[in-house]
């Protein structure tokens, strides 16, 4: 076992996969000589040659447009988003484009392409470096959705994310890039659709992801409720089975993201759950998202629109009273 | 310059699309008038020099991006008129399952990469296309076909942008008709010649009459030819019309005499006479092309009617590769 | 009382607002002298002249920008996208400009924007002219989201919108522009937020927006359970109050729409009810939404990729039954 | 051609802009050091020429829409230091009350129309707000600021187009500094002067060197006027230079000599420099200015510091009109 960051992990994936597929190449803002606004993609230029790390101007319809084009004719692109809201000027290629080439061409067209963004909050940046979209993602028909909270999980599901011959939408939370893990020493891939039980329990099921993961686990080590943590991992396909499962055990269901909780994943996910086992309901599902507003500058401000372990706890101790 | 056998398969192919559009047109309304709706149909009679020219110069394995209006290159790319007639009423046996219809037929077996309903769309998808041809040091090409119209979308913008900073095989063909929907071309638009932006990007460009067989294909030929010796990019344009509205469902807005003064440019009768005059062409051998081609498309009509509808249980297939 | 059309309604909206308030002006492609390629827009510009009915080249973003920098400097523009598609060209515009630009000022600037978009299927256009956009809305604070299902609503909710400080995504279904009503020969205006029981009953709780408002209401009409109808009109703001007593009243929950169910409208106004009135139900709710599926062009794969009556039937039979 | 007095403001904005940044610098550090992140801070220390030239022409009421690297065209453009100062700290007594920070500060009421975190965000509201301008019989301008980067962004061709065609009264002003964060020019833009583009639109277009107070005042001055009275836009470009990294958490990589070079044209000393030579300017009366600004910059710190945070029972204020 050894001990890797996030972002090490990340930049494992492309090298490991690079390494073993000359049809994987990356393409993005400031990837190549600075190794990416996040460091991710560093050392990658010296290795691989400009001609597979491709840093572009800042254009994010023709790095999403080219990467498509490139995926329908036969390579393995990975672009880099600098922040997931830069993808609003993709979006037609995004969506009107990869999601839909597939389809559209009656299964002729084959898009494997991985999109990595870097989303999140944390850093105080305000409105236009703030949002998390895969809400947005997970309404889409033909998007694959990825959201890793561990260097364990970055790595296996990113290399997962490269082999498939699907759009993949990959999202990394920007203050996780630092977080360690004690990982194998070979490596390893992650199968999509398994979610995770991060900490088994009896009393309730929360369904967190990305950061708000690692919120809930520290909520549930000194709680006096016995607490189940789960992690989807990939949001598309998700893996409803595992949370079913689990709030047939527990009766309650709390989910908790950063993102906003209008029309969210959280949402959906008690959509799923109500819809098929509304009756192992002991109490009230309930969603912890992002406030209905959009990312305020003041540290303080910013705090409080998003889930905090106060709001966990108090979220759960209400649960546990009905 | 152009071999003989080679002038003849460009006027039967322009014959072809007439003749599809032709065909499509009735039987959209024929449909119609049973009160089913078969989409959109956007034709491309009168702007048949263009695809015609270029489908005689691109290889099997170059690509092609098309639009909305793609029956044409489709056919130019080598396309089988039956499946595209069966997608058109969105049969199983169509070239996209009946999934896509008009707008939307692929075959990347022949390079045909697809139409594309955003105006636009297709731009910065091609120069995709054109870096994996530079990857792979294939020496493909990447032809992406748009309107005067699409010309004001900021994808244009990024797609000849990255083009040319990385010298990409790509051939930007912008057919310029006059017309955006029913928007005049000068609303659009404020310059004379759209391939004058060229020059803002250190790219080649060039205006032309793309009603003339020969000038489009000595134009696109040299464009080739750039773009598969890694010289990059280069932005055409081929002045053109089309002779029919927008799509099936808007009325005829353009002006009569504008219409009447571009009719008489017809680029068939234009490339017929060409071919006469050459001696190419005998009025025997134009009317048995003819009549080959009238074949072909009833042959086709036939095929898209008897083939069966998708059914209902593959609604969720080719979602995911 | 007189009978017009969804369309004429729309007409009708702008030409009142236009009168009164020199302000007011319109953008979009093909609007001017062809009227718009659904006819909303026709004889404005006779009637106002090429000032105020702005016909633009094929620039989404442009268009949408140029409305928003209009509208931040003492205009109120009325944006029409000919599909809601090809916002996705527009999405910086929109949800990285215009529904954050109040807020990252801190109330200093005002957006007072209408973008008005045709979206809905029907008419086999395929997978880039039929998606119906309103949920990703709804997951963006700051945007207004005003869905109108016939022409009393969509006159009245579109004059509110134009007089509305705020952005307001304005969502028009191209298979009602030819629907017909009954209305009122003087003027009227729709306040955003409330909800209309299109139809009153005590067995279940349909909520259904845009075209499928009218399919519930035909099942409703003749069917022997005694169904509420109620149609949001607004989703931003939406009127769950309305929502929750009829839920209260009747015990059952079914939301219906075209657009994608995942991380949808019903999904959210399931995430709403449940964690507020979660008692109320005697059966688990549901929605019937759009399938998980890019828009297929062939008529019988379009039918069945949206809910149809059938569809309602059986689903509110199921639930009455448990 | 420009007043003394002008000159001298000129000066004085300059000294601002400078002192202001350094000072922000320093707070960020100081807030680092006790772990306290304010966010991205991107400071434009070197090109305190082209935003000052500007800004000693624009009315009150001109628009100015700036980027996420802004503080100077705010100053320029009238903005109070302390109500900067005070929102760089997320004060409910700053520009946005606290809700925008370095890159969003507001204030309609001197046409300052926000700065944007979206490289190339502001080009299409621009536009807009020269439309509003022109739909209001006003004579006013709207000025866009963006980088040598964004000059690859779609906004930029569907702005400039828009602008040109309906003749907007829109300066369109990019600060070429050779770098976006950390992408030289050449990988971003294949021509050596952007405003060669300008022609591609009919519009016209200018290159200057943006370290020369003189220069900039005069292009903008002329592109002004050109707007006012109803000629349409302009695309100026200002070559110039940033003394700084991209932004606080990015370290140096630029070439040590270019940055050398660009150094020695500084364009403080070298603005001094001519109005020394003009016999404008006295050392003591550089160093009664400079003291002044030293003064503003104390007051907006203390101002700053001294305000209190916005609560957070406000968290939702402000989403709504
Ligand atoms: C992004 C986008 N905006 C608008 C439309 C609607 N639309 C379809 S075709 C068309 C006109 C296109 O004109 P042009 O590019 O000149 O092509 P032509 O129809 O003349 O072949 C418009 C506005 C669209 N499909 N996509
Ligand atoms: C659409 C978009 N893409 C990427 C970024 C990240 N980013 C912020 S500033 C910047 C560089 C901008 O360069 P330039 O336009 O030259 O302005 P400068 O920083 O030199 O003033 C980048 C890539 C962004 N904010 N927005
Ligand atoms: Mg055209
Ligand atoms: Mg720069």
């Amino acid at each position: 076992m050894r001990d890797i960051t996030y972002t090490a992990a990340l930049r494992e994936a492309l090298f490991e996969e690079m390494e073993i597929d000359e049809s994987v190449f990356l393409i993005g803002e400031d990837i190549a000589d600075f190794g990416g606004v996040f460091g991710v993609t560093k050392n990658l230029l010296q290795k691989f040659g400009r001609k597979r790390v491709c840093q572009t101007p800042i254009s994010e319809g023709a790095i999403i447009g080219a990467a498509v084009g490139a995926a329908m004719t036969g390579l393995r692109p990975v672009a880099e988003l600098m922040y997931v809201d830069f993808i609003l000027f993709a979006m037609d290629q995004t969506v009107n484009q990869a999601a839909k080439l597939r389809y559209m061409s009656g299964g002729t067209v084959k898009v494997p392409v991985v999109i990595r963004a870097q989303q999140g909050c944390g850093t105080c940046e305000a409105a236009q470096h703030s949002q998390q979209l895969e809400a947005w993602f997970m309404h889409t028909p033909g998007l694959k959705v990825v959201i890793p909270s561990n260097p364990y999980d970055a790595k296996g599901l990113l290399k997962t994310a490269i082999r498939d011959d699907n759009p993949v939408i990959f999202l990394e939370h920007r203050m996780l890039y630092s977080a360690r893990q004690q990982v194998p020493d070979d490596t390893w891939t992650i199968p999509f659709g398994r979610a995770e039980i991060k900490k088994s329990g009896k009393d309730i099921t929360v369904v967190a992801t990305s950061l708000c993961v690692h919120k809930a686990l520290e909520v549930a080590k000194d709680n006096h409720f016995d607490i189940e943590v789960i992690d989807p991992r990939t949001l598309v396909p998700l893996d409803i089975d595992t949370i079913a499962e689990s709030v047939v055990k527990t009766g309650r269901l709390l989910v908790v993201h950063e993102s906003i909780a209008q029309c969210g994943v959280g949402a959906e996910i008690i959509r799923l759950i109500t819809e098929q086992y509304f009756k192992a309901f002991k109490t009230a599902p309930k969603v912890l998202g992002g406030a209905y507003v959009p990312m305020p500058f003041a540290k303080v401000l910013e705090e409080n629109a998003v889930p905090q372990k106060r709001d966990i706890i108090e979220t759960i101790n209400n649960m546990m009273k009905e | 310059m152009i071999p003989i056998e080679k002038k003849i398969d460009i006027l039967r192919i322009m014959y072809l699309i007439r003749e599809f559009e032709i065909a499509s047109r009735n039987i959209f309304k024929a449909h119609l008038a049973k009160g089913e709706f078969l989409g959109a149909l956007h034709n491309c009679d009168g702007q048949e020099a263009v695809a015609a020219s270029i489908g005689a110069i691109l290889r099997k394995d170059d690509y092609v991006f098309t639009t909305f209006r793609g029956h044409g290159h489709s056919i130019a790319k080598g396309a089988e008129p039956k499946k595209m007639m069966a997608e058109l009423l969105g049969k199983k046996t169509g070239y996209s399952k009946g999934r896509g219809g008009s707008m939307h037929m692929f075959d990347p077996s022949i390079g045909l990469m697809g139409g594309n309903g955003v105006v636009g769309g297709g731009l910065t998808l091609a120069v995709g296309a054109a870096l994996s041809a530079q990857y792979r040091c294939s020496d493909q090409v990447s032809v992406c076909f748009f309107g005067d119209g699409a010309a004001a979308i900021g994808a244009f913008h990024e797609a000849i942008n990255l083009a040319s900073l990385w010298k990409l095989p790509v051939i930007f063909l912008c057919e310029n008709n006059l017309w955006a929907a029913t928007t005049p071309i000068k609303f659009g638009c404020p310059i004379e010649n759209i391939s004058e932006r060229a020059k803002g990007y250190n790219c080649v460009g060039k205006s032309i009459d793309g009603n003339d067989v020969y000038t489009v294909y000595e134009t696109f030929l040299s464009a080739v030819d750039r773009g598969r010796n890694g010289n990059g990019p280069s932005l055409i344009e081929c002045k053109t019309y089309r002779h029919h509205p927008h799509c099936m469902v808007i009325p005829e807005h353009r002006p009569k005499d504008e219409k009447q003064m571009w009719l008489q440019r017809d680029p068939i009768p234009k490339f017929e006479k060409v071919l006469q005059n050459e001696n190419i062409l005998s009025n025997h051998q134009q009317e048995k092309i003819r009549n080959e081609i009238k074949k072909i498309i009833a042959e086709a009509i036939k095929f898209a009617e008897d083939s069966p509808l998708p059914t209902v249980d593959t609604l969720y297939d080719y979602i995911w590769a």
